[in-house]
Order: structure tokens, then C-alpha cells, then sequence
């Protein structure tokens, strides 16, 4: 990646921070939908019941600390895996 | 419009553009989830017959009315955890 | 949006066509999936069973008019919510 | 290679090369969810053994065959839908 | 098809060249979930089983042997349908 | 920061840029994946708690772990495939 010129780096972070607002925005939508899945069970309502919205909470709160926990070993073994000259060595 | 608050007035053309593609293409992206996930919870996979009955046109109401619902919840609790993150910067500032 | 120029809204209008024939390209391709896997379970022969082909078509059908319904449900929602200032207040 | 009517003659540059493209991208896409949906309904998960056995190449075989039977039917299905839709203005239009 | 101009077909070549890198790397990382997912699920040590690494190892030779008796398959089935005239006729 | 290889010298500043990108995404679709698979297998769908217990935690770590060797394992044997593909000329050249 050090090749490339000032302008180039620009380029690249400019397509970053789009993918960067993409990824969120699937994260959200990920989540949105797994936390739906896992709690919302009751068509014989039109609104949420209190424990539906309870389980809600307490998915999107525990996908949110799982998502970090998992980014920072990501980031521990990719570190790791780099110092040792990549996957492929 | 303002979802999860793209679309406020951004300096360039190509910004503008992206911001506006953005937010198009979440309101698209939750409307196919939105298929998926209520498909799945209320047409069962037999197909007796090709229209849809009584039961399943009302669950599949009902599922649009709880997945917005679902989705205000989360939003308005991400946008929170948001400014928390900001300052610890993690992952998904 | 309203502060997009008249240019910018040509070029996010091709941008949204493209993206509706993606979009349709998709959804087509997730029906066969669904379908083919609801529906075909019987691999002792090379051609579709009667009971097969029948199922595939109501699948079809079924998942047409859901589409539709849930697109005329979600319009009205996401109506609403304009009103009311968007999801974020 | 005429799949769902795309690839008609197109005025621009950018158009026809869009109409290739998309015409590709769909024969692949379609390529990569026989490859989920075959191996899904062939492959048990067990792995006993790194080499198929007689029953599953045959299986993948018809599960192809039955694919593409599908795909016909249903993109013939899909068009007679369009053509009613086009009046009635739908989602899928 | 053979309506583009060489120009065209050169752009085209181009961006069908990197779909094919986003094709394989899509691929990849698919073998990867799908073999993980069916041979790994003994959390309580942090490497690899015996048994879990041979899983893996016959899980992705089936894949790619499957994927390419598919692959045989769907390009049979393809230059028999254009034969006659495409799926739409 | 070398995955499958990608990342060598380019000559035209689209390839480079192309291939720091491929680069980049597949790190973070490796991300993406890991997040779903590891939360698949490691917390419970009840939600019975706000905060990930000493059980979870743990499970998430040797899952990024397992994960990462999975990576490795499945890499190398693609390489070695890759190298025999390439004069046959199958479908994943």
C-alpha cells in the first residue's frame, strides 16, 4: 500500500469512508434484523409487546459488545498475522 | 426522510450525491429486509393455495407496523451508543 | 433532496435506475431460491414433478402478492414517519 | 444468452455497456445461488470423505436440470405478471 | 453482444476482470463460513481439533469439487438454452 | 497485510487503487463474516441480559481464534488448488 502517490491515497480514502458508511449501514440493517428474528414472535398485535421490545434492547445492547469484543481480536490476530509476513507467507 | 440523519446539506456535488444515494438506498435495503423477514415469519412454506389468506395478510400487517417500530427502537438506542463510541472511538464511529 | 441541482438529479435519477434493475435482478433470484428450496426436494428424477411445478407457481404467486402488500404497507408507514420528522426526531 | 429480454439494443455507450453487464452479472449471480442451493440439498455436512460419491454428482446433476427448469418457469410467470403490472403501476414495474 | 464497439468490449473485459476477483473472493470467504460453520463447534479450546482441521480440509475439496461439476453443469445447460433462443423466447 | 497475494506492484494507478481496495474489503468481509458466525455460535438467541457473560466472552475469543486458523488452513489449500486449476483452466482461475 505504500506505493501508492498522495492523490492515490486520497482516492482510497474517499472510497473507504463510502464503504465505511455502507458497512454501517449493513451492520445496522444486520442487526435490526437478527434482533427482530430472535424477539418478535406475536402477529396478534400491531405493536410491540413490552418483552418483544425488552428482547429488542437486550439483543441490539449484546450484539453491539460482541461486535467490539470481536473487533479488537480481529484486530490482535491480524497484527499477528502481519508481523509473521501475512497469510501467505 | 432523514434517516438515521444522512441527507443534512454536505459541501460537494458528488458528496451531495452520495448522501441522497445513501439514503435511498437504506430505505431500500430495509424494505427488502422488511420482505424477507416478514415472508418468513408469516407465509408458511407449504403453499396450499396462491393467494394470500385472512391470517397471513393480517400477520403480514402487523409484522410492517412491528419491524418500524423495531427499527425506531434501535435507531434512536444506536444514535445514543453513537455518542458514547465517539469518544473512545471505536469500531463503528 | 430538494438541494440537489437539476444535473445532480439527472444523475442520481440513472443512478436509481440502475439501482431498480439491480434491485429487481435480486429480488427475481431470491424467489427462485426460495421457491426452488420450499418446493424441490425430490432428486430420484432429472425433470420437475407435477407436485413440484404446481408448488413452485403458488410459491410464485404467493410471494408476488406478499411483495405487494407489504410495499403498499411500508409506503404508508414510511408516510407516516415523514410526518412525524423522520425516524430521528 | 437473451435472459429476462435484457441485451436489446440500446442508444448509449453507457447504456449498452450497463445492458452487458447486468446481463453477466445475472447469469453469475444465478450461477452462485445453484452453487448454494445444490450443495445445500446434496452435500450432507458430515464430510465423511474429501472425494463425491456416486449419489451426490448425480443429485448435483438433477438439482441443476431442476434449477434451470425452475428459472423458466418462473421467469415466464414473472413476465406475465409485468405485463399486467404495467398497468396497475406496481412495485416491480 | 457483438453490438459493442472494441472500446466497449475493452471496458467491459476490464470490469468483468475485477467482478471475477470480487467473484472469487466471494466465493472464498462463503467456503470459509460454510465449513466453519459445519465442522467447528467445540468452544472450549482456542486451536483447532484434529478432527475439526480434517472436517475443514474434506469440507472445502467437496466445495470445489462440487462447484466445478456445477460449474460443467450450468455451462451445458446455458449453450442448450441460447440454442433455443434464450429463456424467454 | 499480504492476503491471497493480492497487494503485489500494479502498474496502471486504477489497478493499484483496484487492488489496495480488494484488499481492504476482504479484510473487512473477513470482519463481517466473523461477526455473524461467531455470534451464531456463541450467544444464545433468548437475550436473557444486557452484558455478555464470562461464558460468551470466552466463546468469542476462541471463535476469532478458530476462525482466523480456518482462514489460514482453507487459504493455503486454495493456493495449492489454484496452482493445479490453473493449467486445466477450471472455473476459479
Amino acid at each position: 500500500m505504500d506505493s501508492l502517490t498522495p492523490a492515490e491515497q486520497r482516492e482510497l480514502q474517499g472510497r473507504m469512508e463510502r464503504k465505511q458508511m455502507k458497512d454501517f449501514m449493513n451492520m445496522y440493517s444486520n442487526l435490526v434484523q437478527r434482533c427482530f428474528n430472535d424477539c418478535v414472535n406475536d402477529f396478534t398485535s400491531k405493536s410491540l409487546l413490552g418483552k418483544e421490545e425488552g428482547c429488542v434492547m437486550k439483543c441490539v445492547d449484546k450484539f453491539l459488545k460482541s461486535s467490539e469484543r470481536l473487533g479488537e481480536r480481529f484486530q490482535e490476530q491480524n497484527a499477528q498475522m502481519a508481523q509473521q509476513g501475512g497469510m501467505m507467507r | 426522510m432523514s434517516f438515521l440523519g444522512l441527507g443534512r446539506p454536505q459541501p460537494s456535488s458528488a458528496e451531495k450525491l452520495a448522501a441522497a444515494e445513501a439514503e435511498i438506498e437504506m430505505v431500500s435495503n430495509m424494505f427488502n429486509q422488511l420482505v424477507d423477514t416478514c415472508t418468513k415469519k408469516c407465509i408458511p412454506a407449504d403453499y396450499r393455495e396462491a393467494d394470500l389468506n385472512k391470517g397471513e395478510s393480517v400477520c403480514l400487517d402487523r409484522c410492517v407496523s412491528k419491524f418500524f417500530e423495531v427499527n425506531v427502537k434501535v435507531s434512536e438506542k444506536m444514535q445514543g451508543e453513537a455518542a458514547q463510541r465517539q469518544k473512545s472511538g471505536g469500531m463503528f464511529g
